[in-house]
């Protein structure tokens, strides 16, 4: 028996979240290097986790099995692949940020004044590394029913990071800000729980089909997966496209994907930006993760059958989303229809059903993860500056706050997936991946690109340059120390991404191998293939870490 | 006399103390009204106890009564204690209760 | 009688002493709990019969509490020695059976009883009279609201102390509820319990009017329905000739056709048994509160004493759903043909109708009533499911929803004004900020309710719609799960109210309570969570109590 | 010598880091380190093109694979390099050019305080160029592309605090982008139709792919080229990129990059070959931006503008060039060298004549400003014999070339593109000779005090110092002129040398190929005729503006020129077939999404809401409506379950 290390990872900012809330209401400050240094060492361990998984070993690494629920054949299984093990790291990656980013967003209001306000800065460091831990369970979980259990609970931390913290001062007033962050949090939390409920159902409906087909009812991806290789487990054509239609739809509302989007532009744009950050970069990311999980692992056939319906739906994403985000005053939706775009890719690498598709969908989840991480939370900055998240508020700030400017428009241009920049490397496969198999698809998807340099550029364009007004000069202080070390970081591993995916796709290409496998499909081959042609240099298809060539 | 006449006695006996319960408005006749679907009820009782020829109904039906004291221990005071406080004895007073 | 016919002569008091007649067996072991709970009532009456009023409170506490922990024991004892499984028996000459189903309920009843005895024990809420603390029951119940006798005795500092014998007697008559083996039996014990729930609704401190008008009301209503139990056992007892289970079940399974001409000519005619025992079903359908039988819920939840409503809501309900099982699986487990399609209806009204009304409701209370009235929807979709996995679910809920109901309405006590509890929403916003703690434990308990992972409320749904879909209840999963997404709507609604709603300058204030109270809600909250992620112990002692005996 | 590849990348590199990161720290030396990258540069480039002429044709091609860079299956794309003589062109061009315009432009932003900025972007630019070209795949080439983008859009839009600046920027970049998608499709159908997209196994298998698939490649390729070089229909950002600081026009927007496209179409040479209609598509764009630009050209007053018309124009003659095949690839690569020699001196000369006028851009308010600026005077003079190909000079023998080739060409085809190249030649003529006598010659207009609004786009600086009154012409600090007496040389001698034996041709045939066109007439009269319209151009402008004076503002014109002006109503249809529709699109989509898909959300809930406050009426708190609910449902109870025994 191993140390358990994909335990240790959940537990760890688990622990973190109850030592956090354990600080004593007056000692704030202890209580955010708390939260700090326990999202710091989860980073460690998660780089531990990434470090002891093989790439050319087995499909599921780590693993951990112990009983849990017998009776409803549930098993406390973890295990990761190549993909889980890199959103893992992603998700531990961005939380040091986002509580940096974080750091002034639960203090108390207006603490010189008399009326001050008191706020439960320690309930908001916790909640942030209760999401986290729930997440990595998420990621981790190869095990419906566990999966399934923190996919749902993480709803309640969330809601309560959107509802209960927003920005700190608000155009439309204080009371109106409230009743919107209300609704937001509502809003975000019905929908996620109308999806995940539809998922119950599916999820006990597999229940039922595998005590049914395996005489015991069991939750174990792994063992199902395994039985049905060996043809002891087989759905019928109806139940498979019911159970995946359960499935999926919840992992479209948590995507999300058009037209069950309208809760992600709320949720994002009343919450504080680090907040929105870990709803779209971390959060979500669960969403097409398990798309590619279990919607693809579990039921092959019904996702063959619904690919051309979630592709359309892809496509509306994407483009639907952008020209939103064209439409949109306030930077923060801005920021949160570009998501929507971009969710739209993941979903289309994912049900393109290429390699590059879902190697493209999968690297797309970390780098939007860290692309929209940098752009929001710099957004974020600005907006704390100011006091408003109107774009038409702002005007020259690149002037008197460069650095800040320059980050923002680096964040947004990794949101246009600029070439050297990490999200164009995912962008281009997915769309390589889609078009492989889907021409039109493909085609389609590829004016995204240019939309999306329309929606960045125009944001920054009305923000940042500009005459400048008096009012900007004052309000404008450039990045401060804290905030550069909070991007600065992001900004690095953005290029470093964007020259070096070969560190990702190492380890997830195999992953994505497995999950090809699970589905049946094969790439489509190019019709003049040149790969045995020959030419001085060219190198053959196999192996990825090519020497010198003269 | 067919024993079975009985039966449809107390299933008429039955209808009409239902029929009370929905139409009065005093709370006592309701209350009586229920007794009379009780009482409906023993009659059934006694009438098979006497078809089937065993004593199992007419047990039933002295428990029945028990009951139905109690009942009324029970019910008259919730009833007076509420007419003292309303000086009403009308169902449809007690109607603070809605939505 | 078989003296008769071998003496051949009239049989006269000397022959019936020559003839020793035999005693009635008793099993007075496994009937113990039923025993003891009904003689310390009893003892309670003493109680009060003789001892000064400034004593009473205190040993009517202690006593109660002696006498339900003792009766619990017991119960452990009848289950540590097999009586749930091996040696489950029907006892009292076939009035009662003591089983697991029995025996679990039984348990969970006293458990329920234990803990509202802790919140009726609450003294520190209301404010102090001249002389002593208060509880939330009238000082003098016979005296006119706003009269000369009430002032006096107030001013006395009265309490009705008689709630504990009450308590008691409808504890023992929810023992004998589930345990009921027969008709006769279930109508008293129905009876015996209801009586003094009747009166306890009637016993509030504030606001006497409405609840002297629920105490009518369910006294009305409930006469009414048990009116309806008895005719419906009659016209059974018409059909089969016996009002025990087990004979019914043999005349429905056509066992008994031979017995009697007369027995084989009422028997033919289906119609009185199924007529008697829709009206059998009836009463217990009111009971537990399912449309179109629900309507006295809300009144009287409302009216009622909170420490009675929180009794009332989980205790009642753990009963009759008891009674409901053990009617329709050994009673009438021929009919299962023709009671399944009429439940099945009945569930769905039933879900639909308690989750679409509360989401309008404006009152706590209320607004509690009716996701019971839900939640009995959920119920009655698992004891629709197969016997084994659907009566273990149902006792796994009702032990879970009961702990959830509980702690909710202590929380319920808490919350007060000037005028008493203030149980308006409006008066609620903001608690959050005010109480955290205390929102922080509701919000447990509404998210049990909602059903999220990580509680009992989620771990019960689940059972019991993997009962209903193993079942072959599929359609009654997925209304399920839409009634589960809609009463999601109102429980989130108050959540938002209590943390992200300003609180109001006039608000309520939260009473800090004594250890009673806190006791009651700590574990409520424990029991919540304990079930929420470590179910297995707890299903496996439901799964093993899942088996009546027939 | 291949390891020296990637320092020709990373110099300029290095620097952009270094000047963008580094902060106020380096704000004192910063220029100078950019300078000194792109010299550096430029002399590893020199060292391996002399390193190249010491080999064999055939084996002088260059290659540098350093490391896997996107490896998914049969998706590999690896960053490595490619030098061959159609890189090496461009990297002395990309260098010396850039070196040239860094030196030119510490004397041209002295005074702004954003200078080490400006000298990152540069150098970013620099790198970005190299990689374009220096790329073996065509996804590296992608990087490239659009890092000279971003370049371009920084620079343009240097001056942020103008909003026409950035909005030019943002212009830029958007078109760009089309552009790009078109690239990126073509990307993604050469790795369907061939599994990868590297230049070698793509090009040297290209004929075995059906014609339909290469047509396709063809003109996403070429979509991708309208984008960068600016050619119809993708050609409106490049009059507004002139907001930029004047060195930025000359380097990115005159000489190097705007002329990727056409690198890019040679590049593909192979695939364009095998798709004829491809190839007419691509020299169809080409005559009519020829066209196009030169007329825009005849109309503008603003002087950087006039000389965007004029580019436009020039690169229209290269994709016309490239677009004929292997008989014009490397006359395209020729008139591209050159042109980038004179028209970065031209355009230095420009800045030359603002610097020195407050940063008038209006033509009409210079005048005889020879005696002022002597060497900005004979610099642009001689890039404008260059350009307009007076004979014997850079510009007359590429030029010449391709109106041979487009002759060559053949068929009724030929003589319609020879007559379109020969009428683009005139019309050059008309307006640089326009441009030069507005500028050099006649009365002082800047002397004037003109009661009208200021011109249109004049920049804030010369509102400042337009306190004191006119401005005072003079010549230009010596870091600006020594650059332009370097450009006019190569404007003057490039031209020549590559003629001489046909070198050039030579030179670049193992990559482009070449075949001798063969024109209908003889090569004599093509030239003769060209030599002729050229005349005919600078006579009627000399009519036109050297006789008459010239009015301070701009008479009203004939609708022509109305149009022109405004770019031949480019932007007015942009804006009524794009711009506008996608505003309402979008406002409609707004809408929609709040209201429809929202909506349907919220009004699920509220009719929830609804139908829940319909229902709890029945609870209308009166025992005897309850118990008649009871009995109701007791009732139907009853009854459901007989019927259950009936059915």
């Amino acid at each position: 028996m191993s140390f358990p290390l994909l335990t240790a990872t959940a537990a760890l900012p688990a622990v973190g979240a109850i030592a956090t809330a354990a600080v004593p209401a007056a000692r704030k400050r202890v209580a955010k290097w708390v939260a700090l240094l326990f999202s710091v060492a989860t980073l460690a361990l998660a780089v531990a986790v990434l470090v002891r998984f093989d790439p050319d070993g087995e499909r599921y690494q780590l693993t951990e099995s112990h009983s849990w629920i017998r009776d409803f054949g549930v098993r406390y299984e973890l295990g990761v692949d190549g993909i889980a093990a890199v959103l893992i790291a992603l998700t531990a990656l961005l939380l040091p940020f986002i509580i940096g980013a974080a750091w002034h967003d639960a203090d108390d209001l207006e603490p010189t004044r008399p009326n001050r306000r008191w706020r439960p800065t320690q309930g908001f460091f916790a909640m942030m590394l209760a999401v986290e831990a729930m997440v990595v369970m998420s990621f981790a979980a190869t095990d419906v029913f566990l999966f399934y259990v923190f996919f749902e609970a993480m709803l309640i931390p969330m809601y309560f990071l959107i509802g209960g913290f927003g920005d700190r001062a608000h155009a439309a007033g204080e009371e109106e800000a409230g009743k919107q962050r209300s609704y937001a949090a509502v809003k975000f939390l019905l929908y996620n729980l109308a999806g995940g409920l539809i998922m119950l159902a599916a999820v006990i409906g597999l229940f039922v089909v595998t005590s049914d087909q395996l005489g015991e009812g069991t939750y174990s991806l792994q063992q199902i997966v395994q039985a049905r290789a060996d043809g002891d487990f087989q759905l019928g054509t109806n139940t498979e496209r019911l159970l995946f239609l359960g499935f999926f739809f919840a992992f479209a509302v948590k995507a999300p994907l058009w037209p069950l989007h309208t809760w992600l532009p709320n949720a994002m744009g009343e919450s504080t930006a680090p907040v929105a950050v870990l709803i779209t970069a971390v959060v979500d990311k669960v969403g097409t993760f398990a798309m590619l999980r279990f919607c693809l692992g579990l039921f092959p056939e019904a996702s063959a059958w619904a690919t051309p319906v979630v592709i359309v739906l892809a496509l509306v994403s994407i483009l639907y989303g952008a020209l939103l985000a064209v439409g949109q005053r306030d930077m923060k939706r801005l920021i949160a229809y570009a998501s929507i775009s971009h969710f739209g890719f993941i979903v289309l690498g994912i049900f393109a059903m290429t390699s590059q598709g879902q190697s493209g969908a999968t690297l797309y989840m970390v780098f939007h993860g860290v692309s929209t991480a940098a752009l929001m939370l710099v957004a974020g900055f600005l907006i704390s500056r100011r006091g408003s998240r109107l774009i038409a508020d702002y005007g020259g700030v690149q002037k008197v706050a460069p650095v800040l400017a320059g980050t923002f428009l680096v964040g947004g241009l990794a949101t246009l997936s600029l070439p050297g920049l990490a999200p164009f490397i995912s962008e281009f496969l997915v769309l390589v991946g889609t078009f492989s198999r889907y021409p039109v698809a493909g085609i389609v998807a590829t004016a995204g690109i240019i939309l999306a340099a329309l929606y960045v550029l125009l944001m920054y364009q009305r923000t940042m340059t500009g005459p400048v007004e008096k009012s900007v000069v004052r309000e404008m202080p450039d990045l401060r120390p804290r905030e550069l070390a909070v991007v600065a970081p992001l900004i690095a591993l953005l290029i470093f991404f964007g020259v070096f995916p070969q560190s990702l796709t190492g380890i997830v290409n195999p992953a994505v191998e497995h999950t090809m496998s699970d589905v049946q499909k094969k790439d489509p081959k190019p019709d003049h293939p040149v790969a045995d042609k020959g030419w001085f240099d060219y190198k053959p298809v196999d192996g990825h870490a090519g020497g010198d060539h003269k | 006399m067919s024993p079975v006449n009985y039966v449809y006695l107390a299933a008429l006996l039955f209808t009409i103390g239902a029929a009370g319960v929905l139409i009065r408005r005093n709370a006592i006749v309701v209350f009586m009204c229920i007794e009379l679907m009780l009482n409906a009820a023993n009659l059934t009782l006694i009438a098979f106890s006497r078809i089937h020829g065993n004593l199992d109904g007419q047990i039933m039906a002295f428990f029945v009564m028990v009951v139905a004291a109690a009942e009324v221990v029970v019910g008259l005071a919730i009833i007076v204690m509420m007419y003292r406080s309303r000086h009403s004895a009308s169902v449809d007073d007690a109607s603070l209760m809605k939505l | 009688m078989s003296a008769v016919a071998t003496a051949g002569t009239v049989p006269s008091l000397w022959t019936l002493a020559a003839e020793p007649l035999e005693a009635p067996k008793i099993e007075y072991g496994q009937l113990s709990p039923v025993i003891i709970v009904l003689g310390v009532a009893v003892l309670g009456i003493l109680l009060e019969a003789f001892l000064p009023r400034r004593v009473r409170y205190g040993a009517q506490l202690v006593v109660t509490a002696l006498g339900l922990v003792s009766a619990f024991a017991a119960v452990l004892g009848l289950a540590v020695t097999g009586h749930a499984t091996t040696k489950r028996a029907v006892v009292g000459m076939g009035a009662l059976a003591v089983d697991g189903p029995t025996l679990f309920l039984q348990g969970t009843i006293l458990l329920v009883g234990l803990v509202s005895v802790f919140v009726f024990a609450e003294r520190r809420l209301e404010p102090k009279s001249q002389t002593a603390h208060v509880d939330s029951f009238a000082a003098q119940p016979a005296a006119v609201p706003g009269g000369e006798g009430e002032r006096e005795a107030n001013a006395a500092g009265w309490t009705t102390t008689e709630v504990y014998p009450l308590l008691l007697f409808a504890v023992g008559g929810m023992l004998l509820f589930p345990a009921a083996n027969d008709l006769l039996t279930l109508f008293i014990a129905l009876e015996v319990f209801s009586l003094p729930l009747y009166l306890l609704c009637a016993l509030a401190r504030r606001r006497r009017l409405l609840s002297q008008e629920s105490a009518v009301k369910y006294f009305l209503l409930g006469a009414f329905s048990s009116a309806f139990l008895l005719f419906g056992a009659a016209l059974i007892y018409g059909y089969a000739g016996t009002f025990a289970y087990s004979g019914i079940a043999r005349v429905i399974g056509n066992a008994d056709r031979q017995t009697t001409a007369v027995l084989a000519e009422t028997a033919g005619s289906d119609a009185l048994l199924l007529i008697g025992g829709a009206l059998v079903v009836m009463g217990l359908l009111f009971k537990v509160g399912a449309v179109p039988f629900h309507m006295w819920t809300p009144d009287v939840y409302q009216g009622a004493p909170t420490p009675v409503t929180g009794f009332m809501a989980a205790a009642t309900k753990v009963a009759a759903f008891g009674a409901l099982l053990r009617l329709l699986y050994v009673a009438l487990e021929g009919l299962r043909w023709d009671w399944r399609p009429v439940m099945w209806g009945v569930a769905i009204v039933t879900m639909i109708a308690g989750a679409v009304i509360a989401i309008t409701q404006t009152d706590v209370k209320r607004l509690l009533a009716y996701s019971s009235i839900a939640h009995a929807g959920f119920l009655l979709a698992g004891v629709i499911a197969t016997e084994g996995r659907g009566v273990s679910s149902v006792l796994f809920y009702l032990g879970a929803y009961s702990f959830v109901t509980l702690g909710a309405f202590a929380v319920i006590t808490l919350v007060r004004d000037a005028g008493g509890e203030a149980t308006h929403l409006s008066k609620w916003a903001g608690l959050g900020r005010r109480s955290p703690l205390l929102a922080t434990a509701f919000s447990v308990f509404l998210l049990a309710f909602a059903g999220i992972p990580a509680t009992s409320g989620f771990i019960g749904k689940f059972a019991v719609f993997a009962a209903a879909a193993e079942g072959g209840a599929t359609p009654l999963v997925v209304v399920g799960v839409i009634a589960s997404a809609i009463a999601a709507f109102f429980y989130i609604r108050v959540m938002v109210l209590m943390f992200f709603s300003e609180p109001k300058a006039d608000g309520p204030t939260v009473a800090v309570p004594s250890v009673w109270t806190t006791s009651a809600i700590a574990i409520g909250v424990v029991v919540t969570l304990v079930l929420g992620v470590f179910p297995q112990y707890f299903l496996d002692l439901a799964s093993q109590a899942g088996v009546f005996v027939r | 010598m291949e390891s020296l590849i990637g320092l020709l990348v990373g110099f300029p590199l290095l620097g952009a880091a270094v000047l963008l990161c580094g902060g106020k720290r380096v704000d004192r030396t910063g220029h100078w380190l950019g300078v000194l990258l792109a010299g550096a540069s430029f002399v590893v480039g020199a060292v391996l093109f002399l390193d190249m002429l010491g080999k064999n044709a055939d084996e002088r091609a260059l290659h540098q694979h350093l490391f896997s860079w996107v490896p998914v299956e049969s998706f590999q794309a690896d960053v490595a390099f490619q030098l061959d003589q159609l890189s090496m062109t461009f990297v002395l061009l990309i260098t010396g050019v850039g070196t040239l315009i860094h030196i030119y432009s510490v004397g041209y932003m002295e005074h702004d305080e954003r200078r080490r900025r400006f000298f990152g972007y540069l150098n970013l630019f620099l790198a970005a160029m190299l990689l374009l070209v220096l790329a073996d795949n065509y996804l590296l080439l992608y990087v490239g592309w659009e890092g000279v983008g971003l370049a371009s859009y920084l620079l343009i839009g240097f001056w942020q605090h103008k909003p026409s600046a950035a909005v030019a920027a943002k212009k830029a970049f958007i078109v760009n982008r089309v552009g790009d998608a078109g690239l990126a499709i073509a990307i993604f159908l050469m790795f369907t139709t061939f599994g990868s997209f590297a230049f070698a196994p793509v090009l040297s298998n290209a004929t075995e792919a059906g014609e339909g698939k290469l047509t396709a490649i063809g003109l996403m390729l070429l979509l991708a080229a309208c984008g960068k070089s600016a050619q119809v229909p993708l050609q409106s950002w490049l009059g507004d990129a002139m907001e930029g600081p004047t060195p930025v026009s000359a380097l990115i927007h005159a000489a190097t990059m705007v002329t990727a496209g056409v690198y890019l179409i040679t590049r593909s040479g192979a695939i364009f070959n095998a798709a004829p209609d491809a190839q007419t598509v691509v020299v169809v764009v080409g005559a009519v931006t020829l066209l196009y630009g030169a007329i825009v050209g005849c109309a503008k007053d603003d002087i950087k503008k006039a000389l965007a018309g004029s580019t436009m124009s020039q690169i229209g003659y290269m994709v016309l060039a490239a677009g004929l095949g292997p008989i014009g690839y490397a006359f395209a690569i020729m008139h591209l060298v050159t042109h980038g020699f004179f028209k970065a001196g031209l355009f230095l000369g420009a800045g030359s004549v603002m610097h020195g006028m407050n940063d008038e851009v209006d033509m009409r308010r210079y005048g005889g400003l020879r005696k002022y600026m002597p060497v900005t005077f004979v610099t642009f003079g001689l890039g404008y014999l260059a350009i307009i190909g007076f004979p014997g000079l850079s510009g007359f023998f590429s030029k010449d070339q391709i109106i041979e080739a487009a002759f060559a060409k053949g068929g009724t085809q030929g003589w319609i593109l020879g007559a379109v190249t020969l009428l683009g030649a005139a019309i050059t003529a008309y307006y640089m000779t326009r441009v030069m006598l507005l500028t050099f010659f006649g009365e002082e207009r800047w002397r004037q005090k003109t009661p009208s609004a200021d011109a249109p786009s004049a920049e804030p600086a010369a509102e400042v110092h337009g306190e004191h009154g006119g401005p005072h012409p003079h010549e230009s600090p010596r870091s600006m002129t020594i650059p332009m007496i370097v450009l006019a040389f190569g404007s003057v001698f490039a031209g020549g040398l590559f003629k001489v034996g046909d070198s050039f041709v030579h030179w670049l045939e193992p990559v482009t190929q070449f075949e001798h066109g063969h024109p209908p007439v003889s090569a004599a009269v093509v030239t003769g005729a060209t030599v002729v319209t050229m005349l005919v151009g600078v006579g009627a402008a000399w009519l036109q503006y050297g006789r008459r004076p010239v009015p301070v503002v701009a008479p009203r014109g004939s609708l022509l020129t109305r149009a022109a002006r405004r770019d031949l109503l480019q932007d007015d249809i942009n804006h009524a077939v794009l711009v506008k529709p996608g505003e309402y699109l979008t406002r409609g989509l707004v809408y929609v999404d709040s209201k429809v898909v929202d909506g349907l959300v919220n009004g699920t809930a509220a009719s929830f809401g609804g139908l829940s406050g319909r229902t709890r009426r029945l609870q209308n708190g009166f025992v005897r409506s309850y118990a008649v609910s009871m009995f109701g449902g007791a009732a139907v109870l009853v009854a459901a379950t007989l019927l259950m025994r009936a059915v």
